[in-house]
């Protein structure tokens, strides 16, 4: 009963045009956010921040990045393990090379460096469409993990071919404690969401779908495909670096290129088509899901005291993860947003059924 | 959705928590990483069973000076990130963990970056980053018995003492067949130095993850002929390794491993065919020592054994063994400062692994006659010893062929040295004060 | 230059294998429209199967026969394949029909988890041997020729032949069965391939389960050469620039897709290898296949797509 | 009819020939639309009309002929340019963005016209915000006159096919086009509908003199609505006047003869 847009009308397309129309959703999203800021950094244990909040924002902003490629664009691509190896690599280099660089443009020059190699790598896509560019894109995943490992000017010249960072702070700020990072993350993921909102809700987020829907009728209204997916690879890329220098900077602390392997590109690709494709609460979604499951799978033995051997506890993870996968394909291919949405239509609705 | 799970995951985690807080005031507690699955499986799980058989084979005994031992495993796949979370699921629990032992390089890099933070040691026995054997800049990693720079130096001595001096090595040829991976790559800087020194040419043929994809490195030793090669690999490569090597006609008698190349698994189903092939040998080898009948009496016997009978004397598995027994006597090493029978804390652990003194009196006690050397370690030296012998593969077992061979420290010092200084600088730490090294 | 012709020789070789692999990809997509990651879990659930009854066989029966073991060993591990076959599209496929092909591409995915965790609780984790009698030992041709020879693995040659056997029986299969016009006629056009009465999923399921068949070959072949162990279900990303090379709809891609990508890398590692600092191999597939498909965006025999208005 | 002066010519299409691979779409086509007119073009089925619409906004581009818009001669037009110059489009089998709620599928209508950088859109802020607006009020008055505002937020997947079709002519006009290509906009509409679709081309080109050049089969509408009509069959024109002109042409009723019935 409580959720309902009876009497709120809308008086001017601006409030129409606002990104939650409905004042219980404007609440419900400042009850969020409020959790998020205040709450959460108060009650939850380190284990929770460390691993999985922490993991959890930064994947899901990766996410949000690969949605906006093929979930918007409709340009499948499996290099984004790349795109956040090019990012961290990149952001590592910003630091050690510029003295006293803030750590917020290091990132950000990280995201750049991911922007440039992902419109280099989305060129092919003006020609090569669907599953061909899928494979294709691999191209960039092996092609990047193997120059990290062989240049060894990337890695600042470290004999293992491993780099790492520390001594991390923000406008003077610290960002060592569990909490630091975390309210890090979720104030750039925060920003970011806004922003690629705002993008796919205005002009060019039109061009995008309209790529993805239906590319002949969208260039006969003068949309230019080059434009709108190389525009796509380059947003997508920057915030997928951004994502993945957090990733190296802020959760790992050192890494190789294998923390960007081709496991994390299909890692995200899972969050982005379980979450749901073309919805940016759905990258949220969907890396929850991720993230959060294997963990709760191979953690329940020990939660409810079964002793049960490890490798057959991971061999179980991996088969009820597969099983879940395959479950919520079939249940709404459309992923977990889709359901969401029509839980509140239902709701909107409620107790009448239609 | 995120909405959902904060709730649980809390709940679940504080859960956790609390069965830590509450954990029997008599307990240490050793979290154990391990690699049952995937593909280096083959390779960590005889390693995974007899870390835990010895932490078993403790309890029987009596626990550290009655100290009772508890532990608990973690799947981390060889890979890093899965790594990093078990770490922080295990740091907390059991009041507090003892020391991590990683068996990965990667994870090794990974908490190196959160251990000082945390005040938890990280033991690498004979893995991990070369340059943390300074103890003065790596305060909280130990990697005891020996480094890839030790071992790669020992196989250069081995190789220059069979072509009669070091001196006759100038214009030969040594392939590095490794693991593209820091693990792989730590050895390369030693092997150029050695080449400098003596005038060898070094190829080295990386071999991407996980090394089932072998045949054009193999053609390329066909091609450049060299006189060795050295295989640094690790789970299925190496098996692979040495059915190119047969594929392609070359040698095993010139092939040595690392001694993470020189277990069973390595060759068992290559059979006949890795016969004479050689690899370093961590200080133990094969074989039955008073330890593992021990083990066999007290804990098998029991029904309580971790992995299949036969296992125990393996390679692989001794050294999970040897892992464990540095583990428990920094423990007891840190009990005589602090307080016999009391629960020591990483703080303490850790000054226990700085000053461990395990002559061969204590070993054969412990029941190490003839499987390894004695430890000792400062404050400055976090590695201890860095001896080590070549064992070779006739077909059926491992047999030593080679003696006691110390690594030098003339070439390692000054690299640990400067790879240290280097770390340093970029993490902006200073170095440890002789007052420091008292804590 | 005997160098270089051990180097082709090996491409070649490599190659074979990659078609194979290649081949269950291509059978599957051109049937059923689904691109089967789960492929590789497919080879080293089907490896698994047989190296452990290979090794069962003879416990519960006491056979002793090699060659019968073996048979018998396959054998089963066929009848596995087609219980997975029919399973896939009963609880997979079946429920998935027109959906999105990154949808289906992602539900093979979630089978390809099922499969690993599946597969290696049953069979367990370790290395295991299949030993079908392959030799081991290398024969050197044309010594007279070239200095040292050409080095020519046995074990490869006979891999390579077996393969290019199967191919070019799963070819026939396709051209002469009846079967095989039903496959080619789903592969074209579901709706029509319905109204002139061919049941799908009966289809489906045939087509899993000849890419089953096909996994068996291929985790029998690798298996022998690396032992049966978790890595075997990588083999599969091997074959991926194979199939965009070849086209996703071509048996005869496929084939020249494979030979040629396995040159390419072979002589790339080889000769470019060195002077960039090796493990080229890996990537230099990919941007093969990738300028191919710039000249070719269907691939070297995929039909063209024109989309008309 | 509709009474405003027919202006002077404004697109011709000069002998156009087009071909894939062997197969013939267009032989040497050639005919003229003037500013303001109803232009239809007839034929039965595979008589090449969608094709010639295709080359008039740059689709395909033909092998041969030049096509000539507001004076500009070009030997091939490519979709933007067309875009740019004012042609708009509508699709014989349904083009739409089906992802996308009717009001987005209208406002790429506007995408052409609007300024604003990628940056400033993603602030949502200042100019980029205003402009989204001005657009969004010029789409709702579209909306209004193709009478669809109950379905403004709705997925146009999800819409019945005569509305659907609503939509295609709403998107093209939001392009505020000089010439409107509408490419059977009745196909599979009820005799309503039909009237319903009539009114609105009539409208737009008496209110906004858009010049409108149509595909229709049925032949009461197009001599109802259109001024001159262009008859194709096989890829060829066979004739080409007003309606009654056309109705009475020897070739074009044996063409129809031939095929309808």
């Amino acid at each position: 009963m409580l959720y309902r847009e009876n009497g709120q009308f809308k008086t001017t397309y601006a409030r129409d045009q606002q990104v939650f129309p409905i004042l219980q959703d404007r609440i419900g999203i400042a009850l969020l956010l409020l959790v998020a800021f205040v709450a959460v950094p108060l009650l939850a244990p380190e284990y929770l921040f460390r691993a999985i909040l922490i993991p959890f924002l930064i994947l899901a902003l990766a996410a949000l990045g690969l949605n906006i490629l093929v979930g918007y664009c409709g340009q499948i691509s499996l290099g984004t393990g790349a795109f956040m190896a090019v990012g961290a690599y990149a952001a590592y280099n910003f630091q050690v090379r510029i003295e006293g660089l803030p750590l917020v443009l290091a990132l950000l020059g990280g995201g750049l460096c991911a922007t440039i190699v992902g419109v280099l790598f989305g060129i092919p896509s003006l020609r090569i469409k669907g599953l061909y560019l899928a494979v294709a894109t691999l191209a960039a995943q092996f092609f990047v993990d193997w120059a990290f490992l062989r240049v060894s000017w990337f890695t600042n010249d470290s004999a293992s071919g491993s780099v790492s960072v520390s001594g991390l702070q923000v406008f003077g700020m610290p960002i060592e404690t569990p909490e630091q990072k975390y309210l890090f993350c979720l104030a750039i993921v925060v920003i970011f969401a806004v922003l690629a909102k705002n993008l796919v809700r205005g002009a060019i987020g039109r061009e995008w779908m309209a790529i993805r829907d239906m590319d002949v009728a969208a260039s006969v209204i003068g949309i230019q495909p080059m434009y709108a997916k190389l525009s796509a690879f380059a947003v997508s890329s920057f915030i997928v670096g951004v994502a993945g220098a957090l990733w190296g900077f802020v959760h790992l602390g050192s890494w190789e290129p294998a923390a960007f392997s081709i496991d994390r590109s299909f890692q995200l690709l899972f969050m982005v088509i379980i979450g749901g494709l073309g919805s940016i609460m759905g990258s949220f979604f969907g890396a929850a899901f991720i993230v959060v499951l294997p963990i709760v799978l191979d953690n329940a033995p020990y939660w409810f005291g079964i002793p049960i051997d490890t490798a057959l506890a991971a061999h179980l993870t991996f088969m009820v993860f597969g099983t879940l996968i395959v479950f919520f394909l079939i249940v709404e291919p459309h992923g977990l947003a889709r359901l969401w949405s029509i839980g509140k239509e239902k709701l909107r609705i409620w107790p009448f059924p239609h | 959705m995120k909405l959902k799970f904060l709730p649980v995951a809390a709940a679940l985690a504080a859960a956790v928590i609390s069965t830590a807080a509450f954990a029997q005031a008599k307990e240490q507690f050793f979290p154990v990483l391990v690699y049952r699955t995937g593909a280096y499986a083959p390779n960590g799980v005889p390693w995974a069973n007899g870390y835990v058989d010895y932490l078993k084979l403790v309890n029987a005994q009596g626990g550290i000076n009655g100290v009772k031992i508890t532990y608990e495993e973690c799947e981390t796949g060889y890979a890093t990130d899965k790594g990093v979370e078990c770490y922080e699921r295990l740091k907390g629990k059991g009041g507090g963990a003892t020391v991590f032992q990683p068996l990965s390089t990667g994870i090794t890099f990974a908490l190196t970056e959160k251990a000082p933070g945390d005040k938890i040691p990280l033991i690498t026995a004979g893995y991990g980053r070369s340059e943390s054997q300074d103890g003065l800049v790596f305060k909280w990693n130990f990697p005891l018995l020996g480094t890839y720079w030790v071992a790669a130096d020992v196989l250069v001595q081995h190789v220059g003492k069979r072509e009669g001096g070091l001196d006759k090595l100038k214009g030969k040829k040594i392939a590095l067949v490794y693991h593209d991976s820091p693990y792989g790559k730590e050895p390369i800087p030693l092997l150029q130095e050695r080449a400098k020194m003596h005038g060898f040419e070094l190829i080295t043929i990386p071999v991407a993850h996980p090394g089932i994809e072998q045949k054009a490195a193999w053609l390329q030793i066909r091609q450049s002929r060299p006189d060795y090669v050295f295989l640094w690999g690790w789970g299925v490569m190496n098996s692979t390794a040495l059915k190119e090597a047969i594929a392609t006609g070359y040698p095993r008698e010139k092939m040595y491993g690392v001694w993470w190349a020189g277990a069973e698994p390595d060759v068992k189903d290559v059979g006949d065919g890795a016969k004479g092939y050689n690899a370093l040998a961590l200080q133990h080898g094969a074989g039955i020592a008073k330890v593992h009948q021990d083990i066999l009496k007290l804990v098998h016997d029991k029904g309580q054994g971790t992995g299949p009978r036969d296992e125990v004397g393996q390679v692989l598995y001794t050294r999970g063994v040897i892992s464990a027994m540095l583990a428990v006597e920094g423990v007891r090493r840190a009990q005589e400062r602090f307080g016999r029978g009391k629960i020591m804390n990483g703080d303490q652990v850790r000054w226990g692994f700085e000053n461990l003194a395990l002559d061969q009196k204590k070993l054969d006690a412990l029941g190490f006659a003839g499987v390894m050397r004695p430890v000792s370690t400062s404050c400055a030296d976090h590695m201890g010893a860095a001896y080590a012998r070549i064992q070779t593969w006739d077909g059926t077992k491992w047999n030593f062929s080679s003696d006691w061979y110390e690594a030098d420290s003339q070439i390692i010092k000054p690299m640990v040295k400067s790879a240290a200084e280097k770390y340093a600088a970029e993490k902006k730490l200073t170095r440890r004060t002789p007052e420091d090294c008292q804590s | 230059m005997g160098s270089f012709l051990e180097t082709l020789l090996g491409g070649l070789m490599t190659g074979m294998l990659y078609s194979l692999v290649a081949l269950g990809f291509v059978l599957i997509f051109k049937a059923s429209g689904v691109f089967n990651f789960a492929q590789g879990a497919m080879v080293l659930f089907a490896a698994l199967a047989t190296a452990r009854f290979a090794e069962w066989i003879p416990h519960w029966t006491g056979l002793s026969n090699k060659l019968l073991i073996n048979l018998f060993a396959i054998g089963v591990a066929l009848l596995i394949m087609i219980a997975v076959a029919w399973i896939v599209e009963r609880l997979v496929l079946g429920k998935l029909v027109n959906q999105e092909g990154v949808t289906l591409l992602m539900a093979t995915l979630g089978v390809a988890y099922f499969l690993d965790g599946f597969g290696q609780s049953l069979f367990g984790n370790a290395i295991y041997k299949i030993d079908v009698g392959m030799p081991k030992e290398p024969v050197i041709a044309l010594e007279k020729v070239f200095d040292g020879g050409v080095l020519v693995s046995t074990e490869d040659l006979i891999a390579a032949l077996v393969a290019a056997a199967l191919v070019g029986l799963l070819a026939l299969f396709f051209q002469k069965t009846t079967t095989g016009r039903a496959l080619r006629a789903v592969a074209d056009d579901h709706q029509a391939a319905q109204s002139i009465g061919i049941a799908l999923n009966r289809i489906w399921v045939i087509v899993w389960s000849v890419a089953g068949f096909v996994a068996i070959v291929a985790g029998v072949i690798w298996g022998s050469k690396l032992g049966v162990q978790f890595s075997l279900s990588l083999v599969a990303l091997k074959a991926l620039p194979v199939v965009i090379l070849g086209g996703l709809t071509s048996v005869p891609g496929a084939i020249v897709g494979g030979l040629i990508i396995g040159v390419g890398e072979k002589l790339s590692e080889v000769y470019l290898g060195p002077h960039m600092g090796g493990g080229i191999e890996i990537w230099f597939a990919y941007v093969l296949a990738l300028l191919f498909l710039l000249v070719r965006p269907q691939g070297l025999f995929g039909e063209k797509i024109i989309d008309r208005v | 009819m509709s009474h405003r002066e027919i202006g002077d010519m404004i697109l011709a299409v000069e002998d156009i020939s087009l071909a894939f691979g062997g197969v013939k779409a267009l032989t040497s086509i050639s005919f003229d639309v003037r500013e303001h007119e109803v232009r239809a073009i007839i034929g039965p089925n595979g008589a090449g009309k969608s094709s010639l619409l295709n080359c008039i906004n740059g689709v395909y581009s033909p092998q041969q002929g030049k096509i000539r818009f507001r004076g500009e001669s070009f030997t091939q037009m490519n979709p933007h340019r067309a875009a740019v110059m004012g042609i708009a489009r509508t699709f014989q089998n349904l083009a739409l963005f089906k992802g996308m709620s009717v009001l987005d599928n209208m406002m790429t209508g506007r995408n052409l016209r609007m300024r604003s950088n990628l940056l400033l859109q993603a602030l949502h802020f200042g100019p980029a915000a205003r402009e989204e607006l001005q657009h969004r009020e010029f789409v709702e008055r579209i909306i209004d006159f193709l009478e669809i505002q109950a379905y403004r937020k709705t997925q146009v997947g999800r819409l019945p096919y005569g509305l659907q079709k609503r939509v295609d002519l709403g998107r093209a006009l939001a392009m505020e086009p000089v010439l409107l290509l509408l490419d059977e906009p009745m196909a599979g509409m009820n005799m309503e509908e039909k009237q319903d679709m009539c009114r609105f081309i009539l409208d737009v080109n008496d209110e906004f003199g858009t010049t409108i050049v149509l595909i229709e089969h049925d032949m009461g509408v197009v001599m109802d609505i259109s001024d001159r009509v262009v008859v194709l069959d096989y890829g060829r024109k066979i004739g080409d006047g007003t309606p009654d002109e056309v109705r009475s042409s020897p070739d074009v009723i044996d063409a129809y003869l031939g095929t309808t019935h």
